[in-house]
């Protein structure tokens, strides 16, 4: 496979992650967002592995696999447990509605393309157009993490987030160091089970994930 | 008398004041007047347009000066294709509501005496002329102002009503803030001509010679395209229209709306592209902006509307706003140097000008016609008069199609000609204007949906079904022959014009050389007249003669197919699913036609509805009477103009304070006056 | 929800071609069989059916359900109901026709366009059933438009329906 | 001046008027299958058609010529778009006459009359539809076009012929992502447009649900006939609109009438293809609540926007 095919290969796969970031913003159905995010954490490895096959850095491969593993696999599988327990399963309305949330997004994204244009102009990778969808996942994230009322989906939002670096990382400079990337996904699983953690306080605090309800805890009169 | 464009001209004002002499004579008989008056205004305007085009087609320039008005500062008048073009609008509109008025304004007769319409009417007329005729600051805004009274008096022309006199009101106050800023637009661009002391560069040829600063440049663009934009009715300084153009006699209000609005267009285009010339790309992005938003919001208002006349005022709003969007793509294409791509707009603009002046004509002519039969204007009071005016509903058929952008009628082509040139703006160096303007294609092609559906509710409430209101059609008659002559006459123009579009763009070819210096033709038309390919023809290209035949011939062969076939059709009541006790009432109105988008695009409007349980006493589900009240407003008129018509009460009123009625006091006043102005005189 | 398709593209039909187990024999269910052909001649292959509830106890309702059912399966035979009287061709009239729906099914019957055919479906439609000699029906359809066949039975079975359509296009073909 | 192109342009209206029907009986016949029933005949609509040809005509009695005129005007218009659709080969002289713009419009003037038609009579359920349609249409609209433009940027023209060409030219095309994103939303568009689940019920009984059918109450006989053949008509022009801006791989590219042929057959092989896909979005997706369809049209939009966008920043 040609470095050609493979770079359009990558638009494409990038193409797909602003989909799915697309997807988790307006989608309201718990599990459906777990599936979608299992969907974007495979999307992402793939495109790292052609990324690492095509720049010839094969520690890429690794923590393509990390990703698979983590993102894909172990992550979801902790969120569902999670849901199973707490039974949840449609979250409550997000703040905005879905059209003008859209929008916004569609904002965010040529945003982000203004942004990035001089990054496209440096860098001299097959894959230097991916930057500004990367970072458009990035900060599609942080407007899920906003709109969202309900603690899961702002894990979700956050862990997007992250999608989003890791996809800067490999298309603007052929990845991060191994050391980094191993450190983050560590700090990611430590990250779930703590968040799990809160879950259960929050819950058994306010008998609900809204969080809204945190809210009470500032103090008034 | 040597035949020339000028002669000719002039020879159309020497008609309007002959008729102005003659009006005295006959108005003791004002049948009489009626047919002199408008038939003088019919034949002046056909000169009009007769020069007009002969300007166009030839591109000469030819200028005049008359050495009238204040001492050593004479009127210059100047006839170049930019201004022969808008003259051909004017005109030609003008001679079609000239026919239509001799028979429309018979429904005065008897009720009031109709010699002040005649005389403003024709004012009006001379006022439009004049305005895309003038060469000189001083000389355009005397017609303007010529224009913006004459129209003021002809909204009031029904004045017993008071809502025509706020209405005319409004309309007198805001023409006069846009008028002022057009004033100092082309003060300042004199004043850079040569300095502020002599008064030698208020000429436009002086100010097309200097180079103005960026800064003052952009000051002198803003004041005039604010000016500008209260006269064409951009929002959001539209209010004046829903306000003024239903009031007035309908004749006035397609006029008004046909061509006066475009005398506003006429001047963004003369200052922006001939007084100023070069400009940076953000203001082509501003015009741009503002002719989305006037686009999309016009249009949306327009849906909420059920007075047939205030629709028809708001979807003007909406038209200017797209023949901004042209206007706005022409000049981002001029800063950026691509003249092919910028002709292609500036056709666009002045085609869409051209047809939305011929197809707004003649749906207020139409209105105008339902208003004489019905003496009604609210559309939920019509409905079936398909088959009380068999004409006039046609004829506003053909308006509907045309104005909702629909093949073959002339509607279609200037937005198809919008959409290329949106379509060809990646040829820009600019990527974020390249991801940004194809989204202003997406509600360009929004606001042309909504207006079908807009136009399906105007046409389908008001002429098809049975009467929605109380009491039945009985004094419902058809248009008489003149109107029906003025209409058929534009209708017929609507159809030329969207069946043969490529004889009016090489018409139109001097302009664009003139504006932008570059001419489309030589590609539009490079397939012979009856392919419309610009660019090039791998790029795009419609016929608008073979589709409409196509359509033609085979709606023909079926028909004819299906009726040598023997098949009797029966007709029986219509099916009203068994229940005997359907109302007419029960039909879909134009509030309940809107009510999806109404909900949809809800948070653009500050929408108060709620519904009553007659009587009060009665449980929920028994009611024996709903009462539905729904009140939809402006939120610009909340946000912008309430506070101002507040504080400026406010300050009246502190004002007023000084108002004692003592002479004394009054002249401590003016003695202080003095003193102060004695103490800064030193 | 893809495993449900599956599963209903690859295993048998339910429709009945010929019904043992059910409650017509073997000859009748010839006939239904042979009922493809006889719509064939009149209404070339295609019958459209309004059904008007004059006023019945909705049994016969429930049947008529039950023709669009897999088992039944009305549309295999080109047969389906619609929603306005001009497109139908048959009027499928139940219950008694009580005073309130007299009209009613005047103008339903004045709506459709010809070739039309009317079946009263039911033993209330057909002579007003255990309502006869009320003063609020009118005993029967026949009293109110011209009924072409009747389906006798309370109510009838859906094969009955069937068989009966059947009956009365056959006559109608003669 | 030769002869082929017309005989092409010829037999691609054939086409459009025969193979239509049984389109849609292909599709009532996998619906049926996928529900486990016993389908009809796939030659049923054309049986429907001609049994309504032969029957009788009953109009209201205040119908104007509007209601008339309208069937006769859709179908006419339905034929005029599937003339510029290039279905066997580029090479149509009518290609030239209408871009995709135009025939957005076309679709237009159709919808536009029905709408009108529906108004005609004046019962409540005709502006009911008329109503929802035009809502319907004016959210539908703006996307549709969003989509054609992102794909006439990869073509780099509106005219269709020379989009089919260069894109089946183009190679591996699959891989475009503006492509992509804008495919997704033509399907959503394309079963907005032509009345599928799950934004409305092509054969629903309940006139509170409907949109489409709700304005063509009134109609009977041959009217209702030219009326339902070109709804079919309808299906078949998205389908094969569809076909030609995103899988052209088999639409000839000149005259040659071996090449037609087996440009004929592939073209077949994609309609059955594209029928199962559309029966399984159907059987698979329950009708939404009308005030839902905006979120659904609104996701249209949002990915003919990013296919748009796509082509700028990956391409």
């Amino acid at each position: 496979m040609n470095s050609t095919i493979a770079a359009q290969l990558n638009s494409l796969l990038a193409a797909l992650i602003l989909l799915t970031a697309f997807a988790l913003v307006v989608q309201r159905r718990m599990n459906a967002l777990l599936h979608i995010f299992a969907w974007q954490g495979f999307l992402l490895a793939v495109s790292t592995a052609i990324v690492g096959f095509v720049g010839g850095a094969h520690h890429l491969y690794i923590s393509s696999i990390l990703t698979l593993s983590v993102k894909v696999m172990l992550l979801p599988y902790i969120l569902h447990k999670l849901i199973q327990k707490l039974k949840i399963h449609k979250e409550i309305d997000s703040l905005i509605n879905i059209p003008t949330t859209m929008l916004i997004g569609i904002v965010l994204v040529i945003f982000s393309y203004h942004l990035t244009a001089p990054i496209r102009e440096l860098s001299t990778l097959v894959t230097r157009s991916t930057i500004a969808v990367a970072l458009a996942t990035f900060m599609l994230g942080f407007l899920m993490m906003i709109t969202r009322k309900h603690a899961v989906t702002q894990i979700i939002g956050f862990l997007a987030m992250e999608n989003g670096l890791l996809f800067a990382a490999t298309s603007a400079t052929y990845g991060m160091p191994l050391v980094v990337e191993l450190g983050v996904a560590l700090d990611l699983l430590i990250a779930a089970f703590i968040f799990g953690m809160f879950f259960f306080h929050i819950s058994t605090t306010f008998d609900s994930l809204d969080v809204d309800q945190m809210a009470r805890l500032k103090e008034e009169d | 008398m040597v035949l020339t464009p000028v002669s000719i001209i002039a020879s159309s004002f020497a008609v309007i004041l002959a008729l102005l002499v003659l009006t005295p004579i006959v108005s003791r008989n004002q049948r009489l007047l009626i047919i002199v008056g408008f038939s003088f205004t019919t034949i002046s305007s056909f000169l009009a347009t007769a020069a007009g085009v002969w300007t166009v087609a030839n591109g000469t320039i030819s200028q005049v000066v008359i050495p009238l008005g204040l001492p050593d500062l004479p009127f210059h008048l100047r006839l170049d294709v930019l201004s022969g073009f808008f003259l051909t609008v004017v005109g030609l509109l003008s001679t079609f509501v000239s026919l239509y008025s001799i028979g429309y304004v018979n429904g005065f007769l008897g009720r009031r005496s109709i010699t002040s319409l005649v005389v403003f009417y024709s004012l009006f007329l001379v006022g439009m002329q004049l305005v895309v005729l003038a060469d000189d600051a001083l000389f355009f805004l005397i017609a303007w102002e010529l224009m913006a009274a004459a129209s003021y008096f002809l909204v009031l022309f029904e004045d017993e009503r008071v809502e025509n006199r706020r209405a005319a009101f409004l309309y007198l106050v805001v023409a006069h803030v846009g008028a002022i800023a057009i004033l100092l637009s082309f003060g300042i661009m004199a004043g850079l001509a040569t300095g502020f002391s002599g008064f030698q560069s208020y000429t436009f040829d002086a100010m097309r010679e200097t180079e103005l600063p960026a800064g003052l440049a952009t000051a002198a663009f803003l004041l005039a395209f604010f000016g500008f934009s209260a006269k064409a009715g951009v929002i959001p300084l539209h209010v004046w229209l829903p306000e003024a153009h239903p009031v007035a006699p309908s004749n006035i209000s397609a006029l008004m709306s046909g061509v006066m609005l475009k005398t506003a267009i006429y001047g963004m285009v003369r200052v922006i592209f001939d007084l100023i010339g070069v400009f940076p790309w953000w203001w082509g992005a501003f015009v741009l902006v503002f002719g989305l938003v006037s686009a999309v919001l016009g249009v949306l208002y327009a849906l909420m509307q059920s007075d047939l006349k205030r629709l028809l005022a708001y979807s003007s709003v909406e038209n200017i706003g797209i023949i901004l969007i042209s206007i706005g793509l022409c000049m981002i294409f001029t800063s950026f140097d691509q003249s092919l791509l910028a002709a292609l707009a500036m056709i666009a603009a002045l085609y869409h000008s051209l047809n939305h002046a011929m197809f707004k004509g003649l749906l207020f002519m139409g209105a105008g016609a339902v208003l004489h039969a019905t003496h009604e204007r609210n559309m939920d009071e019509m409905g079936g008069l398909i088959r009380f005016m068999p004409w006039t509903s046609s004829l506003f058929l053909i308006g509907c199609l045309s104005i909702s952008a629909l093949p073959p009628f002339n509607g279609f082509v200037s937005e198809w000609i919008t959409y290329q040139a949106f379509l060809l703006s990646p040829a820009l160096s600019s990527p974020l204007l390249n991801l940004l303007i194809p989204l202003g294609a997406a509600l360009l092609a929004l606001t042309s949906a909504l207006a079908a559906a807009l136009f399906v509710k105007a046409f389908g409430v008001t002429f098809l079904g049975h009467r929605r209101g109380h009491h039945a059609h009985d004094h419902v008659h058809e248009a008489d022959w003149f109107m029906r002559i003025g209409m058929v006459l534009t209708a017929v123009t609507c159809f030329g014009l969207g069946v043969f579009p490529t004889f009016l763009i090489n018409w139109m070819d001097p302009i664009t050389e003139y504006l932008v210096g570059d001419t489309i033709s030589s590609s539009a038309a490079g397939f012979g007249w009856m392919w419309l390919t610009p660019i090039s023809h791998e790029r795009a290209s419609y016929s608008a003669p073979v589709v409409f035949l196509g359509i033609f011939a085979v709606v023909a062969i079926t028909y004819l197919l299906l009726h040598t076939r023997s098949g009797a059709i029966r007709r029986a009541p219509l099916w009203d699913c068994g229940f005997e006790k359907v109302t007419n009432r029960m039909q879909y109105t134009a509030t309940s036609f809107s009510m999806p988008l109404r909900r949809i695009f809800g948070f653009l409007f500050s929408i108060k509805e709620h519904v009553r349980l007659l009587p009060e006493t009665a449980h929920r589900a028994f009611p024996e009477q709903l009462q539905y009240h729904l009140r939809v407003r402006d939120r610009f008129w909340i946000w912008i103009y309430q506070p101002i018509a507040d504080a400026s009460f406010w300050v009246s009123r502190r004002i007023g304070r000084m108002q004692h009625g003592r002479i004394q006091i009054y002249l401590i006043y003016s003695f202080v006056t003095i003193i102060v102005l004695l103490i800064f005189s030193k | 929800m893809l495993k449900e398709i599956l599963k209903n593209v690859f295993t048998k039909k339910k429709a009945i071609p010929f019904p043992e187990g059910f409650d017509v024999t073997p000859d009748q269910a010839a006939k239904i069989i042979d009922f493809q052909r006889k719509i064939d001649t009149i209404f070339h292959r295609s019958l459209r059916i309004r059904q008007v509830d004059a006023g019945s106890c909705n049994a016969c309702e429930w049947e008529c359900t039950a023709l669009m059912n897999p088992i039944y399966d009305l549309q295999r035979f080109g047969i389906d109901f619609v929603a306005s009287p001009r497109h139908a061709d048959l009027l499928l009239v139940t219950g008694p026709v009580s005073r309130q729906m007299e009209l009613a099914l005047r103008r339903t019957y004045s709506a459709m366009p010809e070739p039309k055919l009317v079946v009263a479906c039911g033993d209330c439609a057909i002579d007003g059933g255990i309502y006869q000699g009320s003063y609020a029906v009118t005993d029967g359809v026949g009293n109110v438009i011209p009924v072409d066949g009747c389906i006798p039975g309370c109510p009838p079975t859906p094969t009955a329906i069937l068989l009966g359509l059947s009956r009365i296009i056959h006559s109608c073909t003669k | 001046m030769k002869i082929h192109p017309f005989l092409i342009e010829v037999a691609q209206v054939a086409l459009l008027l025969f193979l239509a029907p049984l389109f849609a009986g292909w599709v009532k016949m996998l619906k049926c299958w996928f529900q486990g029933r016993t389908s009809p005949s796939l030659l049923q609509p054309y049986r429907d058609l001609s049994k309504l040809f032969s029957k009788d005509v009953v109009l209201a009695e205040n119908a104007s010529w509007i209601f008339r005129f309208t069937p006769y005007l859709v179908f006419g218009v339905s034929v005029m778009a599937g003339s510029i659709i290039p279905t066997l080969s580029t090479d149509l002289p009518l290609s030239a006459t209408a871009d995709v713009i135009v025939l957005v419009a076309l679709f237009a003037i159709a919808r536009f009359f029905t709408a009108l038609a529906g108004m005609d009579i004046g019962t409540a359920f005709g502006g009911m539809g008329s109503s929802r349609e035009m809502t319907i249409a004016s959210l539908a609209e703006p996307a549709m076009l969003m989509a054609v433009f992102a794909v006439s940027l990869v073509g780099k023209s509106t005219s269709l012929s020379q989009m089919t060409a260069v894109i089946s030219q183009g190679g591996h095309a699959m891989l475009r992502p503006s492509l992509v994103f804008a495919l997704l939303s033509f399907i959503l568009i394309a079963l907005a447009e032509t009345g599928r689940v799950p934004v409305d019920n092509p054969d629903t009984h309940l006139e509170l649900t409907m949109i489409h059918e709700a304005m063509i109450l009134e109609y009977s006989g041959r009217h209702l006939a030219l009326i339902e053949w070109a709804g079919m008509m309808k299906l078949y022009l998205f389908v094969v609109l569809g076909i030609a801006s995103f899988f052209p791989w088999g639409i000839a590219l000149n005259d040659d009438l071996l090449v037609v042929f087996t440009a004929l057959a592939v073209l077949v092989l994609k309609l059955g293809f594209v029928g199962v896909g559309l029966v399984l979005i159907e059987t698979g997706l329950a009708k939404m609540r009308i005030f839902r369809i905006t979120e659904f049209l609104g996701s249209a939009f949002l990915f003919a926007t990013l296919g748009m966008m796509s082509y700028f920043m990956l391409e």
